[in-house]
């Protein structure tokens, strides 16, 4: 490598064979082929945007049946079915697969890289999330969803209390969602360490990507124990294993433990990038460095490894042995530490730094209002003799429903907003999303603050109904209330976002003047990213880049080749080429639903699948003769190099 | 009109014993910590947002992020602080709770177990085993005195709640978990089950009765008893009914040539408040649309509907009259 | 104005050692891997510590000798996934392939052995008890790796039978070869835990 | 397209039936193949004529399971010690002393059997004889295996993979 000084070239022709060597493919075919980063992760967004729509009706079903004592809208089992479907919908095929889809799309941005590093298996990820939530949905709309809750606990998900095949369908979705879910965190560890641009080194990564990089560990660790526990359950359902049955010597209790071993880290693999996106946004808004870079990457990791030492305190009323529980509170409340801390450092750089205001700022505001709540009655939930009273009552739907939608929920609106004019090339409504802010913020506050009260006050959750003279009543009549103002606010945000798209204001590349690389392309982005992959030289990569900051040339635009660097100094290494289009992750993740949705009903179907799976992953490998000529030609050196983008007028050496 | 009007409100935060007691008063110390902690964290925020709001511009060195660092370490500082005083004061109480009952006069021992969707309560006698009491859907405990409560059950996990004595506990399958409890006011305290246990998990209440020792032992004895004789012929008729209609296939009356196991003991349920584990109230006429039709009451029960002719109906309701 | 650049035109394209992108997203895999395998192991542990009869009295003590010389064999055969990991790193064909087929023998021999053998004489099925499920899904686990290691092997070694190999094939047996110690090793603790622990002293008893 | 769309239909209609679950029966039940009670104990043919009355529960999940409670709670595995016979005979084997039909199963529920096969016809509503009906033709293996669970909770007198 040498450092080379030139006269700034015009890039028309560059980027024309660019766009040719990048582009999606026309048709049916070509959209199931597709293995762009930015598109798999649009997708995420959208498809987990409706599952979230969808998740709301079933909420606001729920209130409607809570409007008044013993009311008649919903039977048990439609009630049962309905907020076993929140849960899992909300959890599984929203919350998570969101967060992948911005991971998906922002963090080769954020990087300065043209994809991510298995895009066919990024593909292949979305279709197997996909396939597991429609399944999920077509089995609640044939009368066949789980009703086990959406943590499922044995034995009333097992064989003998949950007849039917809504469970079998809950534990196969699982299946799926978490497949996708450790393939995303596969690709973004990998993509973060080996793809970022030189002078990229781990202290200048963005927060928004080591937030992505700490959940994909998480997930590693996290989602293969809900995958066994999951499959266990599975197991004992479909073919007679007795791990979970006490009488033949399995414990119920095993379940709950293998659930909450991954259950309490899902909620920091759901919030943790909500933190990614406060930072992001704040440092825009803020026009200075997020203050105490260092702490900050700490305790997320601080976050991350406490995060998998709390699990019991979901278990404090199993009667485990109170020493073994203490441990976990101490745990649990130590936990709150990081992420004060972070939030201390969000103060110290509002505080110093020139704070303007905008509706994803909002959203920030209302992360702080809301998620310290959330925290805070977390404290009190792990204290042992508190969780005693408030385990599994309406205080803990308070508090989780503060944790998610002060921490991940409020972030991700305001994420939407704050990368609206990436996505689209145009500004939103600036009125109608502070519209959009305020009805959730009243309408959110209303539904779950009196939700607190209502559990101190004995209400247990997955109730389907009360009895009057409970004094439960006036309260939930608040708390349905608010749910038509949240209701409001999504419906705001949905019209804003729809007209802005097509009538926006239109945006320019930095609209917010913000930091981070995707911030210095054209909105939207361009297929292939960078023409040409950037250099950093700060944390900061916008602001901090000199008027002449190198850029990376030697590559070749007419393949898809992409610069490896070395993982701590991001030293540049090698190159590497990506695969292009492939349709084989959309056949495998039909093998696999052949397989896995087969199973439920017939053991062998999983053979079966198993086996047409086997044939699409040779499909998946075989290399296209093209790639193999290429390959061929390159190791004897003859593949002809392009002179296109190598520096053209005068060739100086740098001092 | 239903069950819940009888109790007193049903609240963590009307405690009745001194655990529930202690819990409450746990619950203060967090709850005012909490809200200091909020109300000043909060203030922060927004006073660094006027001061960031008055800035022309951003300040971004090293001698500022000193002043900040002093400022982010305090603050940290004094939130270990805060835990650790938390941390304590929980350990504390735990173990207050955790060691109730042990070493003390006059304990009780009660067998609760949990059914789809009813509590079964069992008084059992060590010295003569033959005297267990059964009954479902109440609890009767003397006041002032820990009561040792073993909690099972037959199908899947439920908790036992009743928030004015005492946190939940689970009941597992397998795994006889045991809590203490104790009322030192006498009162009914309405309780739940508090883990998701299916269709009816909604209808799955209890109440416990605390009353003074002699009232105690009064109605102990009584439930010893079996059921009174029927006296009037309704109330012999409607024994015959009960008798030969499926009843008895389900429930067990002592003295009675009936031993169903699979719905709730009836030999004195007419002294119980409630019906259908806390969703109705014990009356005649609530009795007698349960006993026609319970699924259309309580969806999933396992009570069926019964097709009884007028006559049959009034004499099985007088003869039910007398379960006292 | 000038604008600087960084000419990268002079780096290799691809590599096959642990800078390549695909050797990294094998070791998350086998990350993932692991802790199933971990989380199997714990489930055994976790039964384990709850049952007092574990084994169950009515599991018999299990014939050591053919399970103990399968595994024996599984184990030498991470010499030849050795072979052809070093091997690869100067794409020395003869031993490559001799070694792939030495593989695909060990994983068929093992695999067959597995079902023929060792798993009729368990005397219990995953249906029997608790202790009868964990076992079935700790054998049905690492015989879905198996296959899936021999099966990557066969069809590797298929491959470089009829098409060129380079650096990239290359990289595809080195990463294979670190896949098969790991299935190879993670075999060893269930070895003992459903062969040797019946042959101990029982717990309860 | 249109192959894809009946699968779904069908599928849709299997998976309906497969997972009705009547939480609240009608006090009033007709599907009763002999409303005429001749006594406690009755012989019965081997097989009934046909009655035109079908099993309401035919492979329905929910009532395999609903049997199977009441299967342990009306202790019917007190003699027929779950399924697998003893003071009365095995049920999960092919030999059928008064028929396997759905209707047979019924009548001997309802009506009682010589050598001690008490009449539970009247002490338990129909649709409940229903239910254990099912859930004994599915010990036999004469329901869809879909349907059925493969173990309960308890102690299993037969494994899975034993041939029903």
């Amino acid at each position: 490598m040498t450092e080379l000084a030139v006269l700034p070239p015009d890039f028309a022709k560059e980027a024309a064979i660019m766009e040719k060597t990048w582009a999606s493919k026309p048709g049916v075919i070509g959209w199931l082929s597709e293995t762009g980063h930015k598109q798999i992760g649009l997708r995420y967004i959208v498809t987990a945007f409706l599952f979230f729509l969808a998740g709301g009706i079933e909420a606001a079903l729920m209130r409607i049946q809570l409007l008044k004592p013993e009311n008649h809208f919903l039977g048990p089992d439609a009630y049962n079915q309905i907020f076993t479907m929140h849960g899992s919908t909300m959890m599984f095929l929203f919350a998570v697969p969101i967060m992948e889809g911005f991971g998906v799309y922002l963090v080769p941005l954020m990087l300065g890289t043209h994809n991510v590093a298995f895009p066919k298996l990024n593909a292949f990820g979305y279709y197997i999330y996909l396939f597991g939530g429609l399944f999920l949905y077509t089995m609640f709309l044939l009368h066949a969803a789980p009703q086990a809750g959406w943590f499922s606990y044995v034995p009333l998900a097992g064989p003998q209390y949950s007849p039917g095949k809504g469970v079998d369908t809950w534990a196969q979705m699982i299946t799926f969602t978490e497949v996708s879910g450790l393939v995303v965190a596969v690709e973004l560890v990998v993509t973060t360490f080996k793809q970022r641009c030189p002078g990229m080194s781990l202290n200048r990564i963005p927060l928004f990507v080591w937030s992505m990089i700490v959940v994909s560990f998480m997930i590693i660790f996290a989602m293969p124990a809900v995958m066994i526990a999951s499959g266990y359950l599975s197991l004992d359902r479909l073919v007679g294993t007795h791990l979970y049955n006490r009488s033949e010597g399995g414990d119920p209790l095993l379940y709950q433990h293998m659930f909450w071993f991954f259950g309490h880290p899902e909620v920091y693999i759901i919030f943790i990038p909500g933190l990614g996106f406060v930072s992001s946004i704040l440092t825009a808004f803020t026009g200075r460095k997020i203050y105490g870079y260092t702490a900050m990457v700490s305790t997320l990791v601080v976050t991350a490894f406490l995060g998998f030492s709390v699990w019991v305190h979901h278990m404090f009323a199993t009667g485990l042995p109170q020493l073994g529980e203490s441990f976990f509170t101490a745990a649990s409340l130590m936990i709150v530490l990081p992420t004060g801390v972070q939030i201390f450092c969000w103060i110290a750089t509002i505080w110093s730094g020139r704070f303007r205001i905008a509706t994803p700022v909002m959203y920030v505001i209302g992360f702080f209002l809301v998620f310290i709540v959330g925290g805070l009655t977390g404290v009190m939930l792990a204290s042992i003799p508190i969780d005693w009273q408030v385990h599994d009552t309406y205080f803990v739907v308070a508090h989780f429903h503060y944790v998610l939608i002060g921490g991940a929920l409020f972030p991700l609106f305001g994420a939407f907003h704050f990368w609206f004019p990436k996505w689209t090339g145009r500004m939103y409504s600036e009125v109608m999303g502070q519209i959009s802010f305020w009805l959730l913020l009243i309408g959110f506050n209303v539904t779950f603050f009196p939700m607190h009260v209502l559990g101190l006050y004995g209400m247990p959750r997955r109730v389907y109904t009360y009895q009057p003279g409970m004094r439960w009543g006036n309260l939930n009549v608040l708390a349905s209330a608010g749910a038509v103002f949240m209701a409001l606010s999504v419906l705001t945000m949905i019209i804003n976002f729809l007209v802005s798209r097509r009538a926006g204001r239109v945006a320019g590349a930095n609209p917010w003047n913000a930091d981070t690389l995707e911030w210095s392309l054209p909105s939207p982005p361009p297929v292939y990213n960078y023409l040409h992959v950037p250099t950093v030289s700060g944390l900061n990569a916008v602001w901090d880049a000199a008027p002449d900051q190198p850029y990376v040339t030697g590559m070749r635009f007419d393949r898809r080749e992409i610069l490896i660097t070395r993982v701590l100094d991001a030293e540049p290494d090698h190159t590497e080429q990506l695969p292009g289009h492939s349709p084989w992750p959309f056949v495998l993740s039909c093998t696999m639903c052949i397989g896995l949705w087969g199973a439920i009903f017939f053991a062998w179907w999983f053979t079966i699948g198993a086996v047409l799976s086997g044939i699409a992953l040779i499909g998946w490998f075989w290399p296209s003769d093209r790639e193999l000529e290429d390959h061929i030609l390159r190791e004897k050196g003859e593949l002809g190099g392009l002179e296109l983008g190598m520096p053209e007028p005068v060739r100086e050496e740098m001092p | 009109m239903t069950a819940s009007t009888l109790a007193p409100i049903q609240s963590a935060l009307h405690s009745a014993g001194p655990q529930a007691a202690s819990i409450e008063h746990l619950w203060w110390v967090f709850f005012w910590i909490c809200v200091v902690v909020y109300v000043i964290t909060i203030a922060f925020f927004f006073i660094a947002a006027i001061r960031g709001r008055r800035r022309a511009e951003a300040v971004d060195n090293p001698a500022h992020d000193r002043r900040l660092g002093i400022f982010v370490s305090t603050c940290a500082a004094v939130t270990i602080a805060t835990l650790f005083g938390l941390l304590f004061s929980s350990v504390a109480t735990g173990n207050a709770i955790g060691t109730f009952g042990k070493n003390k006069p006059g304990q009780i021992e009660i067998e609760v177990t949990g059914h789809q969707w009813w509590w079964e309560v069992k008084y059992p006698d060590a010295l003569a085993p033959a005297n267990q009491i059964t009954d479902a859907n109440e609890i009767h405990i003397p006041i002032h005195t820990p009561v040792l409560l073993r909690l099972d059950t037959r199908d899947v996990i439920h908790s036992l709640w009743i928030p004015n004595l005492h946190g939940k506990r689970d009941l597992i399958p397998g795994r006889v978990n045991k809590f203490w409890i104790q009322a030192d006011r006498p009162g009914v305290y309405r309780g739940q089950c508090a883990e998701f246990c299916g269709y009816q998990h909604a209808h799955m209440a209890l109440t416990v009765v605390a009353e003074s020792s002699a009232d105690f032992l009064k109605w102990k004895s009584h439930m010893g008893e079996g059921a009174p004789t029927p006296m009037t012929p309704a109330q012999l008729r409607g024994q015959q009914v009960f008798l030969s209609a499926p009843c008895a296939k389900c429930h067990n009356i002592l003295g009675l040539d009936a031993y169903g196991t699979l719905g709730p003991d009836l030999t004195h349920f007419r002294s119980r408040p409630t019906l259908a584990a806390g969703q109705l109230l014990n009356t005649r006429g609530n009795l007698a649309g349960w006993i026609m039709n319970a699924p259309a009451i309580k969806p999933g029960t396992t009570m069926p509907p019964n097709q009884l002719s007028g006559q049959e109906m009034s004499d099985l309701l007088a003869y039910l009259e007398t379960l006292r | 104005m000038t604008q600087r650049v960084l000419d990268v035109a002079a780096l290799t394209e691809g590599t096959a050692d642990s800078r390549s992108l695909i050797w990294w997203g094998n070791l998350a895999m086998l990350a993932i891997e692991g802790t199933m395998f971990a989380m199997a192991m714990a489930t055994y542990l976790y039964l384990r510590s709850t049952n007092l009869d574990w084994p169950p009295s009515t599991v018999p003590k299990p014939d050591l000798l053919m399970p103990t010389i399968n595994t024996v064999m599984l184990l030498l055969s991470c010499i030849p996934a050795f072979i052809i990991d070093r091997a690869s790193i100067t794409k020395n064909m003869l031993p490559i392939r001799i070694c792939q087929a030495l593989s695909i023998a060990v994983g068929l021999l093992f695999l067959y052995i597995q079902y023929a053998v060792m798993v009729p004489s368990l005397g219990y099925k995953w249906s029997s008890h608790a202790y009868g499920s964990v076992v079935w899904v700790i054998i049905g686990m690492h015989t879905l790796h198996m296959v899936a290691a021999t099966g990557e092997t066969a069809l590797l070694f298929l491959y470089s039978l009829f098409k060129p190999v380079l650096k990239k094939h290359l990289l595809d047996f080195r990463c294979t070869a670190v896949y098969w110690y790991f299935v190879a090793l993670v075999w060893v603790p269930f070895y003992f835990i459903i062969f040797i622990e019946p042959w101990m002293q029982r717990k309860g008893s | 397209m249109k192959r894809s769309l009946a699968l779904l239909v069908i599928l849709a209609v299997v998976a309906c039936h497969r997972e009705r679950r009547p939480l609240a029966p009608a006090a009033v039940d007709s599907q009763r193949p002999n409303p005429l009670r001749m006594g406690d104990l009755q012989p019965g043919p081997k097989q009934l004529a046909a009655t035109g009355i079908n099993n309401p529960y035919e492979g329905n999940a929910y009532a395999i399971s609903e049997g199977q409670r009441l299967f342990a709670q009306y202790n019917c595995s007190g003699c027929h010690f779950h399924g697998g016979g003893g003071i009365g005979p095995p049920l999960m084997d092919a030999e059928w002393i008064y028929g396997s039909s759905p209707v047979n199963i019924f009548t001997t529920i309802s009506e009682g059997r010589p050598n001690g096969m008490p009449s539970y016809g009247g002490h338990i509503p129909v649709y409940q004889i229903w239910q254990l009906t099912t859930y004994v033709r599915a010990l036999g293996g004469f329901e869809p295996k879909g349907a059925t669970s493969p173990r309960s909770e308890e102690m299993m007198a037969k494994r899975a993979e034993e041939p029903k």
